[in-house]
């Protein structure tokens, strides 16, 4: 076991990450190829599983030739965006007046425990009888059911405060206001992130479901129609504009928990503490 | 050289030896521990004391044969180290009791692990529990326990596996120091009536002193034993014995050793 | 990477705080007052009766759909069997691919890009596709809730089985345990809680991957009885149908904790106790 | 673990009984329709109370699904025998390929229409040029794109929006004038109505006379199946003949099988009252075909710009059912719905 502390030349490490991921698109081919065989030999009946070439033609239709994936992947994204944001919205002050003020904890709860155990999908009709057949009711299915992840969360980062640092704060003689902005907000910050992570995944789903139900544009109306059409290419190719929906809007919100909540990672918090150091020379000099 | 009875009549043959080992991490860049020689003679106890990083933990883990040397050789009983043995048990920092298991259970673990525990040995764990004082508590799940009791639990685990070398792991470095005094006097009662041989790893000088007949002082960067120190207290020890004059020389001859490196 | 449930220990712990306080009257009398004036505003046309139903006429209507005409119980029948079996197929699937993945080295690092597409996707959005691919029935229903209520159970057994806690690891190590019994002894019940935490969002899943399903194919259960009557217009019924998904949602809420306390009896005070004393008996006495 | 082993059990209990729901010996006829059962195609629930289905050895399977859902895939690929198209769609898919027959005629006069606000400022088909017209399903544009034909415009001369079936959102939408019109059919006004919406329809004359819900079948399965086809059809027509005779009965049934349509008195009576008409045949063969009106009908879709080629009837109209559905005792029908009613 003899490993040379040189570093390693960078043709060897594109090398390296060749070597590493060689294996995964071997297996990705041979996954592919086998499939295709299976579909070609009729050992799956290609309205299960469509052929990967029919699905990779969709794709170019849709993406690239045709294009029209655009617009609907832009409404979703949209419907589930806006929503996230409204849910998030009343969620958060919600839950800082619950944090704040005893009594109104305790009055919202119940109904909060509720909304909790209803399965939000189940409000698809009504909210579409509510919000009527535009983007609204979409908008307003997302924000219904990724409001009580976010709602929790937020609470639960504010209320479980360790107890030793609120008694640093009263011992200092700060006032609510201070222990709220200086030691709870911020302490509630990782648990908030984690609450909007799955506050976007379940907005994401409550657009689609209620396109599925009433929609004139939107990948979810779009997917139906393929699939009811029983071309199952093109509504596997637009399955995946979802999951890229999907994956844009986590690791969106990855990236902002990545520079807001900092503290929680090396790379960031040294990033953080040179920005400082900075900042500090900065208003030293003057 | 004053050595108690029972580790007396039992002293002279070496049960674990050690010859120039040494272990490097991290593709050599580490030297976790250097060019150790050691022998440990049946019946005694030995503490390794020193500083984080000087290799304490790794020598206890090379001698339990949990990682292997990078260099030289461990043997024991005279039969080369590779891979945990029947004869070697180990106790840790933490008690690493399973929640679902109640303390009775717990014990009865190793047991479990060579084969199906007879009426014999679910008798010898319960014994064992009385042992260690926590008879009452056999049929308790270790949230229901002290971190002390729960140690305990973990002792008499550590003598269930019927093992002679009973390796401890700085064993009550998270208790208390009032917890920390009586479980260490309950330790060399314990192992002195079981007659094992045990290698005890700490970084408070007094505790290693006080229970031991020879102190190994390790340094570190890189790991290195700097010095064994033979300790000629008298058993059994009275807590009192910390105050005694000689228990302070050692104490001065320890920190010496470890200031002067 | 775990999923947990978002149910906060917080307002679990506020409701209880406040029934304990004998606040039950204040809740009682605020919820009347809300539904009063609720039913005052229909009453005098301040609240549209197409969109927002009279609380009388929903009470109404759970008479009628229960007692006097008992068309839920139908639909009701068809949904919960459904559900449960689907949940219960779909966590044996996702547990046991879970701890298959998560021994194999191999397989988990060439699973893993799958996984994260798969985390991306919107799973309930492949309603459509299952049922065109799988056609009408029983079938594609079950495909649809398990595929829904897979992945909770999979990713924490996942965890559950990679996370184990090195120290234990090393005490079996030191002990000379075998592969198996690592997993029999250690792996498997030191994952439980976790799976159990997965299994109750799985379950909550499968309720709503139900309702979708319904939506589509609309021959039966709750989902399609909620569609007929907001069809008709009959908001009142509609409402006393999601009403009873609340119930529902609440009793499994409720199941899947009294099951935890049952399973994962050493992390309640109360199952501790219980099996301390039974494994006295058992030990003891015979 | 005991309880999982509980779960586990009653799961497969479960099992084991969902298939035994299905009924073996009976062939089994898949159905795609809008609706589930419903006043809205009441035959079948009175062949049904009454036992028609049955002693023909018939398990009626219905796949009621969403509208945008198009039937026509279902029948080539085999999980339906029998689907309920327009005319408009009969046409499409035939000039698509589709190797389908129409065997049955489920309403022989169209139950779509263009509704307006009762006393509002639309009045008329020209009215609504340059509006927003609302329609229930995107199978209701064929239909507003010929009723604009037939009055001098074209589907351009409005916007269209798909409202979806959810009666709040039709009644706000018509109500609040977001839409001037909704292009749909009786049985979405029924509930307005109910609910104190009054309506006009503009729908114009000429369009009525159209065959609609008519059922297709794949051509190749018509010897196949005919035997249990043929007692489909008897079992339907008889449920026809009730509804033709004894519409108190047919009320009564109705009540007793879809009770959620019942539950605001004058939504199922508006509905039942709308619907009854529709589903009694002017042929004097139940179901029959009409060759003329589908011969007549196709210019004006094919003008509209609904259809792309018009098709010769005589390729997909198969009446080879219908004699045999029309072969039973009328009076023994009479008498068992009046036993029925007596007895319920």
């Amino acid at each position: 076991m003899s490993v040379s502390d040189q570093p390693i030349p960078l043709s060897g490490r594109i090398l390296d990450i060749g070597v590493r991921f060689l294996p995964h698109f071997v297996l990705f081919a041979v996954i592919i190829g086998a499939w295709e065989i299976s579909v070609a030999t009729g050992l799956i009946t290609s309205i299960i599983i469509p052929r990967p070439s029919a699905i990779w033609s969709a794709i170019v239709e849709l993406y690239i030739t045709e294009g029209t994936i655009y617009r609907h992947f832009f409404i979703t994204l949209t419907e589930a965006v806006v929503g996230f944001a409204i849910g998030a919205g009343v969620a958060v002050s919600l839950a800082i007046a619950s944090s704040l003020w005893d009594p109104f904890r305790r009055y919202v709860t119940p109904y909060a425990v509720v909304l909790n155990v209803t399965p939000g999908i189940a409000l698809t009709p009504v909210i579409i009888a509510w919000f009527g057949y535009g983007m609204g009711s979409k908008i307003a299915l997302a924000a219904i059911i990724s409001f009580f992840p976010i709602f929790v969360n937020t609470l639960t980062g504010l209320v479980q405060v360790d107890e030793d640092r609120e008694e640093l704060f009263n011992s200092l003689g700060a006032s609510n206001v201070q222990v709220f902005r200086k030691l709870r907000a911020p302490a509630a910050l990782p648990l908030m992130f984690a609450g909007f992570k799955i506050g976007l995944t379940t907005a994401l789903i409550g657009a689609v479901v209620a396109e599925f139900a009433q929609a004139t544009d939107g990948v979810g109306v779009l997917m139906s129609r393929f699939s009811f059409q029983l071309n199952m290419a093109a509504s596997l190719a637009t399955l995946l504009s979802m999951t890229v929906i999907g994956l844009i809007l986590f690791y969106s919100m990855e990236f902002l928990d990545d520079r807001i909540v900092f503290w929680r990672r090396e790379s960031r918090r040294a990033a953080a503490s040179r920005a400082r150091a900075r900042t500090w020379a900065a208003q030293a000099k003057k | 050289m004053v050595k108690h009875e029972q580790s007396m009549a039992a002293a002279g043959d070496v049960v674990v030896s050690g010859l120039n080992v040494g272990k490097t991490f991290a593709a050599g860049t580490v030297v976790a521990l250097e060019n150790a020689n050691f022998d440990i003679k049946r019946g005694s106890f030995v503490s390794l004391v020193g500083p984080s990083g000087c290799g304490k933990s790794t020598l206890l883990r090379l001698v339990s044969g949990l990682i292997e040397p990078t260099s030289g050789e461990i043997e024991v009983h005279g039969t080369p180290v590779n891979g945990p043995r029947a004869d070697i048990s180990m106790m840790f920092q933490k008690a690493t009791l399973l929640d679902w298991r109640t303390s009775l259970e717990n014990v009865l673990l190793p047991t479990e692990i060579n084969g199906t525990p007879s009426k014999a040995d679910k008798n010898r764990a319960l014994d064992l529990l009385k042992l260690v004082g926590l008879e009452d508590f056999a049929f308790s799940f270790p949230a229901q326990l002290s971190g002390g009791m729960q140690q305990r639990v973990a002792l008499a685990r550590l003598l269930q596996t019927g093992a002679d070398i009973l390796l401890l792991d700085e064993p009550f470095g998270a208790l208390d120091e009032f917890t920390r005094e009586h479980l260490n006097t309950e330790l060399m009662r314990i192992v002195a009536e079981v007659r094992a041989t045990a290698i005890f790893v700490t970084h408070n000088i007094t505790e290693a002193i006080f229970l031991a007949d020879q102190v190994v002082v390790m340094t570190s960067r890189p790991g290195r034993m700097a010095k064994i120190i033979n300790v000629d207290l008298e058993r059994p020890r009275p807590l009192s014995i910390q105050t005694s004059v000689e228990f302070n020389k050692l104490v001065e001859d320890v920190r010496e050793t470890l200031g002067a490196v | 990477m775990a999923v947990q449930d978002a149910t906060s220990e917080v307002l679990v712990d506020t409701l209880e705080r406040s029934l304990r306080n004998r606040r039950i009257a204040k809740h009682v009398g605020i919820f009347l007052t809300l539904t009063l004036l609720w039913e005052l505003g229909s009453r005098m046309g301040w609240l549209d009766p197409l969109f927002y139903p009279r609380p009388s006429n929903i009470i109404r209507s759970f008479w009628l759909i229960y007692f006097q005409n008992a068309n839920v119980w139908f639909h009701l029948y068809s949904t919960i069997s459904l559900v449960i079996i689907g949940w219960v197929l779909g966590s044996m699937l996702g547990i046991g691919l879970g701890a298959l993945v998560g021994f194999n080295t191999v397989i988990r690092r060439f699973l893993k890009p799958y996984v994260i597409v798969l985390e991306a996707t919107p799973r309930i959005a492949v309603a459509p596709l299952l049922i065109a691919a799988l056609g009408f029935g029983v079938n594609s229903k079950l495909a649809i809730i398990m595929l829904v209520c897979f992945f909770a159970p999979f990713i924490n057994t996942l965890s559950g089985v990679i996370n184990v806690n090195e120290e234990r690891l090393e005490l079996f190590r030191s002990m000379r345990a075998s592969k198996t019994q690592i997993l029999r002894k250690l792996v498997l019940p030191d994952a439980i809680p976790v799976i159990m935490a997965g299994e109750r969002l799985a379950l909550t899943a499968a309720l709503s991957g139900a309702l979708v399903a319904e939506f589509i194919q609309r021959d039966k259960g709750i989902g399609s009885l909620i569609l007929v009557y907001t069809r008709n217009l009959n908001m009142a019924s509609a409402f006393a149908c999601i009403f009873t998904l609340t119930i529902i949602g609440f009793l499994i809420f409720k199941g899947m904790e009294k099951l935890d306390h049952y399973i994962a009896y050493w992390k309640y005070e109360g199952g501790r106790e219980r099996m301390s004393s039974k494994r006295k008996r058992t030990m003891v006495e015979p | 673990m005991k309880m999982f082993k509980v779960t586990m059990l009653s799961t497969a209990v479960a099992f084991a009984a969902l298939p035994s729901v299905s009924f073996a010996q009976d062939t089994v006829i898949s159905v795609i329709k809008p609706t589930p059962r419903s006043a809205v195609f009441f035959p079948l629930v009175v062949g049904e109370a009454l036992g028609y289905f049955e002693d023909e050895g018939i398990t009626v399977n219905l796949l009621p699904s969403d509208t945008s859902i198009p039937y026509v895939a279902f029948i080539q690929n085999g999980q339906a025998d029998l689907a309920m198209l327009d005319p408009n769609e009969t046409i499409n898919a035939i000039n698509a390929g589709a190797n389908i027959n129409t065997v049955y005629e489920v309403m022989q006069n169209a139950p779509e229409g263009i509704a307006v606000l009762a006393g509002g400022e639309y009045t008329s088909m020209d009215d609504l040029v340059g509006t927003t017209v609302g329609l229930v399903s995107d199978r209701d544009r064929a239909f507003l794109q010929a009723a604009l034909d037939i009055t001098g415009h074209s589907i351009d001369d409005v916007q269209t929006v798909v409202l979806g079936e959810s009666g709040p959102t039709l009644a706000a939408a018509i109500r609040d004038g977001n839409v001037s019109a909704i292009s749909g059919s009786v049985f979405d006004w029924a509930a307005l109505v109910a609910n104190g919406i009054e309506i006009d329809t503009v729908t114009p004359e000429e369009l009525l006379a159209s065959p609609a819900n008519t059922l297709a079948m794949n051509a190749d399965m018509i010897e196949e199946k005919r035997e249990a086809m043929e007692g489909f059809f008897r079992a339907w027509s008889k449920g026809m003949h009730v509804g033709a005779t004894n519409p108190d009965a047919v009320e009564a049934m109705l009540r007793a099988a879809v009770p959620e349509e019942w539950e605001v008195e004058a939504a199922g009576m508006g509905l039942f009252q709308g619907v009854l008409p529709m589903n009694i045949s002017t042929t004097e063969r139940m179901g029959d075909l009409q060759a003329d009106v589908w011969t007549s009908v196709q210019p004006r879709m094919l003008s509209s710009g609904a259809i792309k080629n018009v098709v010769d009837v005589s390729t997909f109209l198969n009446d080879t059912y219908i004699d045999a559905a029309n072969d039973f005792d009328k009076a023994q029908v009479e008498a068992a719905a009046a036993a029925w009613l007596e007895a319920n």
